[in-house]
C-alpha cells in the first residue's frame, strides 16, 4: 500500500526530470540571440494594444462555479460505486437520491438560465 | 530517521514553504500557484497516513477544481491586483504576532495532552478502507445523513452561489 | 509507520496559524479566501491523522474530512462569488475599502 | 518463472541478484531495481510518443489525400526523429514580459502529467507500473495537473490569444470533466473495484462494451474533449487565436506540449481499451479454451493491449481530422445541457439495473437492452427538440421587419 505509494512519488520525481532533459538539451544546443522584436508578444504580426491581461468573459467563471460544485459531488460517489455490489437496495437508492439532489441543482441552473452563453 | 519520516520532512517543509509564500506572495496568481503546492504537499501527508481515496480527493477537488475557482477568480477582478503598493494592511504586524501566539497556545495545548506522541497502529491486513468509506457513506445507521446533507449544502452552495453571481449583472 | 502523531499535529498547528496570519494581514479578498482555504486544510490534517491513529474501524475521520471537502467547495464558490459581486459594484476586492455598511 | 510468462519479474529478479552481488543491501537493490523499472516503462511512453507523431502525420496526410512524411527513413519513419534534433536545435524565445518560472514550468508539468497516467497503464498482466486500488481516480486527480499546466501556460505567456485560448482549453476541460468522471463511474460500478488491473479481468467473459455502449460513447466524447482536438479544438482555433494558450512557446518547449497531447490521446485510447474492450485481455475469455492459452503470454497481451490502443487513437484521429470545429458557446451547451444530463440519468441506470439482475441470468441482455431503450429514448426527445427548433427559427421571416420598429 505504502510502497505503491512510493513508486507513484518516484514515478512523479522520474516522470518530472524526463521532460526537463531535452529542456536543458535545447539550452545548451541551442542558438540565444535574444532581441525586443523577437521577444514582443506575437498577435499575427500587428503590435499589441494595451494590457496582456485582459479582463475575460464571466461566463467561464460561471461555468468553473458550477463545475465546482458538480466536481465535489461526483468524486464522491466513487466509494458509492465501489461497494455498491455489496450494498442492500435501499443503499442504492440512497446513492440515487444524491444524484438526483444533484440533478436538481443542474436544473436550477439551467432555469435560471445561467448555461447560456449570454 | 526511517524514510517515512524523511519523507514527512520534506513535505512538510514544502507544505510550510509554499503557506508562507501563499500568504506573502504580492502577485496573486503566484499565490494561487503556490496554494496548489501546498495543496500537493497534503496530498502526499494523506498518503502517508494511508488514506489513498482522500489524498486523489484532495488532488481532484482543490487541485482541480477550487485551486482553478481561485485563478479564475483573480483574473476576474484583475485590475486591483497590478500589484501596485502593499499587499498585507498595516495591521499586518499585529496579526503575526497573533498567527504566532496561536501557534504556541496550539501547541501548548496539544503537547499537555496524553495521546500527544501516540503511535500509528497497523491497519488490519484484510480491510479496505476504501470500500468500508463505501458502505459507510449510504448505510442508514452510519453516515448517510451527513452524505445527504453535504449534497445539500453544495446544491445549496450552487444556488446561493449563482444567485450572488448573476443578480449584480442586472 | 515511525512518526508519531505529534509531527502531523505540529505541522497543522502551524498551518492553521500561517492561515490565520493571512486572513488577518491580507488585504485583497481573494487572498483572505486562499488563508481560510489554508486553515481548512490543517483541519482537515487533524482529521485524517486522527483517523489513523485512532481506530482505523471507525471511519468519522475520513467521513468528516469528506464534509470538510464539501465545505470548502461551497465556501469557495459563495465566497468567490460574493467577491466578484462587491468587485462589479465597486471595482474593488480590497477589504478595508469595502466600508459602506457601517452600521 | 521464465521470461516468457513474466518478463519483467523475471528481469527485476536477474537486475536485484545482479545488485546484491555487487555487495547492495537488499532495500537498495530494490530501489535501484524499481528505479529503473519506473525509466524504461517512461522511455517506452516517451518512445511511443515519438513514434505517434510519425503515425499521427502520416495518418493526417491520407485523411486529406497526401503522402506525408516519406523523405527520411523507410516510409518516413525516421521524420520525427528529424523533427525533435530540431527542435531541441531550435533558439527558444521567451516573450517579453512573461512570468519565467510559470512560462517554463507549464510544459513540463503538462508532459509530466502524461507520464504519471503511466504509472498504473496495465500493459499485459504482469506488465504494469504498479496495481492501485483507487486507479480510476488517480486518472482523474492526475488529468487535473494538465488542467492547471494550460491555465499557467496561458497565464504566463503575456499574450491575449493565449489567455483566451486557455480560458477556452480550460473551460472545455473542466466542463467536460463531470460526464468522464460519470464514464468513468461506469465501469467502477459493474466491475465493483477501480483498479485498472481487475477492471480488466472483470471482462475476461464479457466486454464492458456490450454491458454499456452508452458509456463508452461517453467516454469517447469527453475524452476527446479533454484532449481539446477537433471537434472541440477551439483552444486552437487557427483562423482566430493561432495556437491558443502555446502560442509563445518554441522550441523544445512547445514540443512538450506536442508530444504531451499525442502521448495523452494515445493513453486515451488505451484506457477505452481497458474500460471497455477488455484491456490486454483476448476475446471474450478465449485464451481460457486450450487451443488459445497462448494469448495470456505477456508479450502477446502486450501485443494485444497495444493494437486495442492503436484502434482507439486512431477513432480518435478521425474524428479529429473530418469533423469541423463547434463554437465555444455551443460546446459548452452541449456539455451542460445534453452531456452532464445524459450522464447522470445513464449512471443511475446503470446502478439500478446492475443491483437488480446481477443475480439473475439476464445482467448482460438486461445491461444491453437497457441501454439500448435509453438510447432510442434520447434520440427520440433530441428528434423532438429539433423538429420544434426548426419550428421557431423558421418563424422569424416576418417578425423581424416588424421588429425594427421598435
Amino acid at each position: 500500500m505504502q510502497n505503491q505509494w512510493l513508486y507513484i512519488g518516484l514515478f512523479l520525481v522520474i516522470g518530472v526530470i524526463v521532460p526537463i532533459v531535452p529542456l536543458l538539451a535545447s539550452r545548451f544546443l541551442a542558438p540565444h540571440k535574444p532581441n525586443p522584436i523577437k521577444q514582443s508578444t506575437y498577435e499575427c504580426g500587428i503590435e499589441t494594444v494595451g494590457e496582456s491581461w485582459v479582463q475575460f468573459k464571466s461566463q467561464y467563471y460561471i461555468y468553473a462555479l458550477v463545475f465546482l460544485v458538480f466536481d465535489v459531488e461526483t468524486v464522491f460517489l466513487f466509494p458509492w460505486a465501489l461497494a455498491l455490489q455489496k450494498l442492500a437496495i435501499f443503499a442504492v437508492l440512497e446513492g440515487i437520491l444524491f444524484i438526483l439532489i444533484l440533478l436538481a441543482g443542474l436544473t436550477f441552473a439551467w432555469r435560471k438560465g445561467l448555461l447560456e452563453w449570454a | 530517521m526511517t524514510p517515512d519520516q524523511f519523507i514527512f520532512l520534506l513535505c512538510a517543509a514544502l507544505i510550510i514553504a509554499s503557506a508562507i509564500m501563499v500568504v506573502t506572495s504580492k502577485n496573486l496568481v503566484h499565490s494561487a500557484l503556490w496554494l496548489v503546492a501546498t495543496l500537493f504537499g497534503v496530498a502526499i501527508l494523506y498518503a502517508l497516513l494511508q488514506a489513498a481515496f482522500l489524498a486523489l480527493v484532495q488532488v481532484v477537488v482543490y487541485i482541480g477544481a477550487i485551486a482553478i475557482l481561485f485563478i479564475f477568480a483573480v483574473m476576474l477582478t484583475r485590475r486591483e491586483l497590478r500589484d501596485k503598493g502593499p499587499q498585507l494592511n498595516q495591521n499586518w504586524g499585529l496579526s503575526a504576532v497573533m498567527a504566532v501566539f496561536t501557534f504556541g497556545g496550539l501547541f501548548y495545548i496539544l503537547s499537555s495532552w496524553s495521546g500527544f506522541s501516540a503511535k500509528a497502529v497497523e491497519i488490519p491486513v484484510g480491510t479496505d478502507p476504501l470500500r468500508m468509506l463505501g458502505y459507510a457513506l449510504v448505510s442508514p445507521d452510519a453516515y448517510v445523513l451527513p452524505f445527504e446533507v453535504a449534497s445539500i449544502l453544495l446544491l445549496a452552495a450552487l444556488v446561493g452561489a449563482v444567485y450572488i453571481a448573476t443578480a449584480s449583472k442586472k | 509507520m515511525s512518526i508519531p502523531l505529534s509531527w502531523y499535529l505540529v505541522l497543522s498547528a502551524a498551518l492553521f496559524s500561517i492561515g490565520l496570519f493571512g486572513v488577518l494581514a491580507r488585504k485583497n479578498a481573494v487572498a483572505i479566501l486562499l488563508g481560510i482555504e489554508l486553515m481548512l486544510n490543517a483541519v482537515n490534517i487533524n482529521l485524517v491523522a486522527f483517523w489513523r491513529y485512532g481506530s482505523t474501524a471507525s471511519l468519522a475521520g475520513q467521513v468528516f474530512a469528506i464534509i470538510v471537502f464539501a465545505v470548502a467547495a461551497a465556501e469557495v464558490a459563495v465566497g468567490l462569488a460574493l467577491i466578484i459581486s462587491v468587485y462589479r459594484r465597486r471595482t474593488t476586492v480590497i477589504a478595508d475599502e469595502l466600508d459602506l455598511l457601517k452600521w | 518463472m521464465t521470461f516468457w510468462n513474466d518478463p519483467i519479474n523475471f528481469l527485476a529478479e536477474w537486475l536485484r541478484g545482479v545488485f546484491m552481488g555487487w555487495g547492495m543491501a537488499a532495500s537498495p537493490a530494490n530501489a535501484v531495481t524499481d528505479i529503473i523499472g519506473i525509466v524504461v516503462m517512461i522511455l517506452f511512453s516517451m518512445g511511443i510518443a515519438i513514434l505517434l507523431v510519425w503515425v499521427e502525420r502520416k495518418v493526417v496526410a491520407r485523411f486529406q489525400d497526401r503522402l506525408g512524411p516519406n523523405r527520411i527513413g523507410p516510409y518516413g519513419l525516421f521524420q520525427p526523429f528529424a523533427d525533435i534534433v530540431k527542435l531541441i536545435i531550435k533558439e527558444d524565445i521567451t516573450p517579453d514580459g512573461a512570468d519565467k518560472l510559470v512560462f517554463n514550468m507549464a510544459p513540463v508539468i503538462s508532459l509530466a502529467s502524461v507520464i504519471l497516467i503511466w504509472a498504473v497503464v496495465p500493459l499485459a498482466s504482469k506488465i504494469y507500473g504498479v496495481d492501485l486500488n483507487v486507479a480510476v481516480l488517480y486518472l482523474v486527480a492526475v488529468g487535473s495537473f494538465g488542467t492547471l499546466s494550460v491555465i499557467m501556460a496561458g497565464w504566463a505567456s503575456n499574450n491575449k490569444y493565449a489567455l483566451i485560448g486557455a480560458f477556452r482549453m480550460v473551460a472545455t476541460m473542466i466542463s467536460y470533466e463531470i460526464p468522464m468522471v460519470v464514464a468513468l463511474l461506469i465501469p467502477t460500478i459493474i466491475a465493483g473495484t477501480m483498479s485498472v488491473k481487475g477492471i480488466t479481468q472483470a471482462q475476461s467473459g464479457i466486454w464492458f462494451v456490450i454491458l454499456s455502449p452508452l458509456g463508452l460513447l461517453l467516454f469517447l466524447i469527453c475524452a476527446i474533449a479533454e484532449l481539446g482536438r477537433s471537434p472541440f479544438d477551439l483552444n486552437e482555433a487557427e483562423s482566430e487565436i493561432v495556437a491558443g494558450f502555446h502560442i509563445e512557446y518554441t522550441g523544445m518547449k512547445f514540443g512538450l506540449f506536442y508530444a504531451g497531447e499525442l502521448l495523452h490521446a494515445f493513453t486515451f485510447g488505451g484506457f477505452m481499451a481497458v474500460f471497455f474492450f477488455g484491456g490486454y485481455g483476448g476475446f471474450f475469455g478465449l485464451e481460457k479454451l486450450s487451443a488459445f492459452t497462448w494469448l495470456s503470454n505477456p508479450f502477446i497481451q502486450l501485443v494485444v493491449f497495444l493494437i486495442k490502443a492503436l484502434i482507439g487513437y486512431w477513432v480518435i484521429m478521425w474524428v479529429k481530422y473530418s469533423m469541423p470545429r463547434i463554437r465555444i458557446d455551443h460546446m459548452l451547451l452541449f456539455n451542460w445541457k445534453f452531456l452532464t444530463p445524459l450522464a447522470f440519468v445513464l449512471l443511475m441506470m446503470t446502478a439500478l439495473v446492475d443491483k437488480l439482475l446481477a443475480p439473475t441470468n439476464f445482467y448482460v441482455l438486461g445491461m444491453f437492452l437497457s441501454n439500448v431503450l435509453f438510447a432510442w429514448i434520447v434520440i427520440e426527445i433530441l428528434r423532438a427538440y429539433s423538429k420544434r427548433e426548426r419550428s421557431v427559427t423558421v418563424e422569424p421571416a416576418e417578425p423581424v421587419a416588424q421588429a425594427a420598429h421598435h
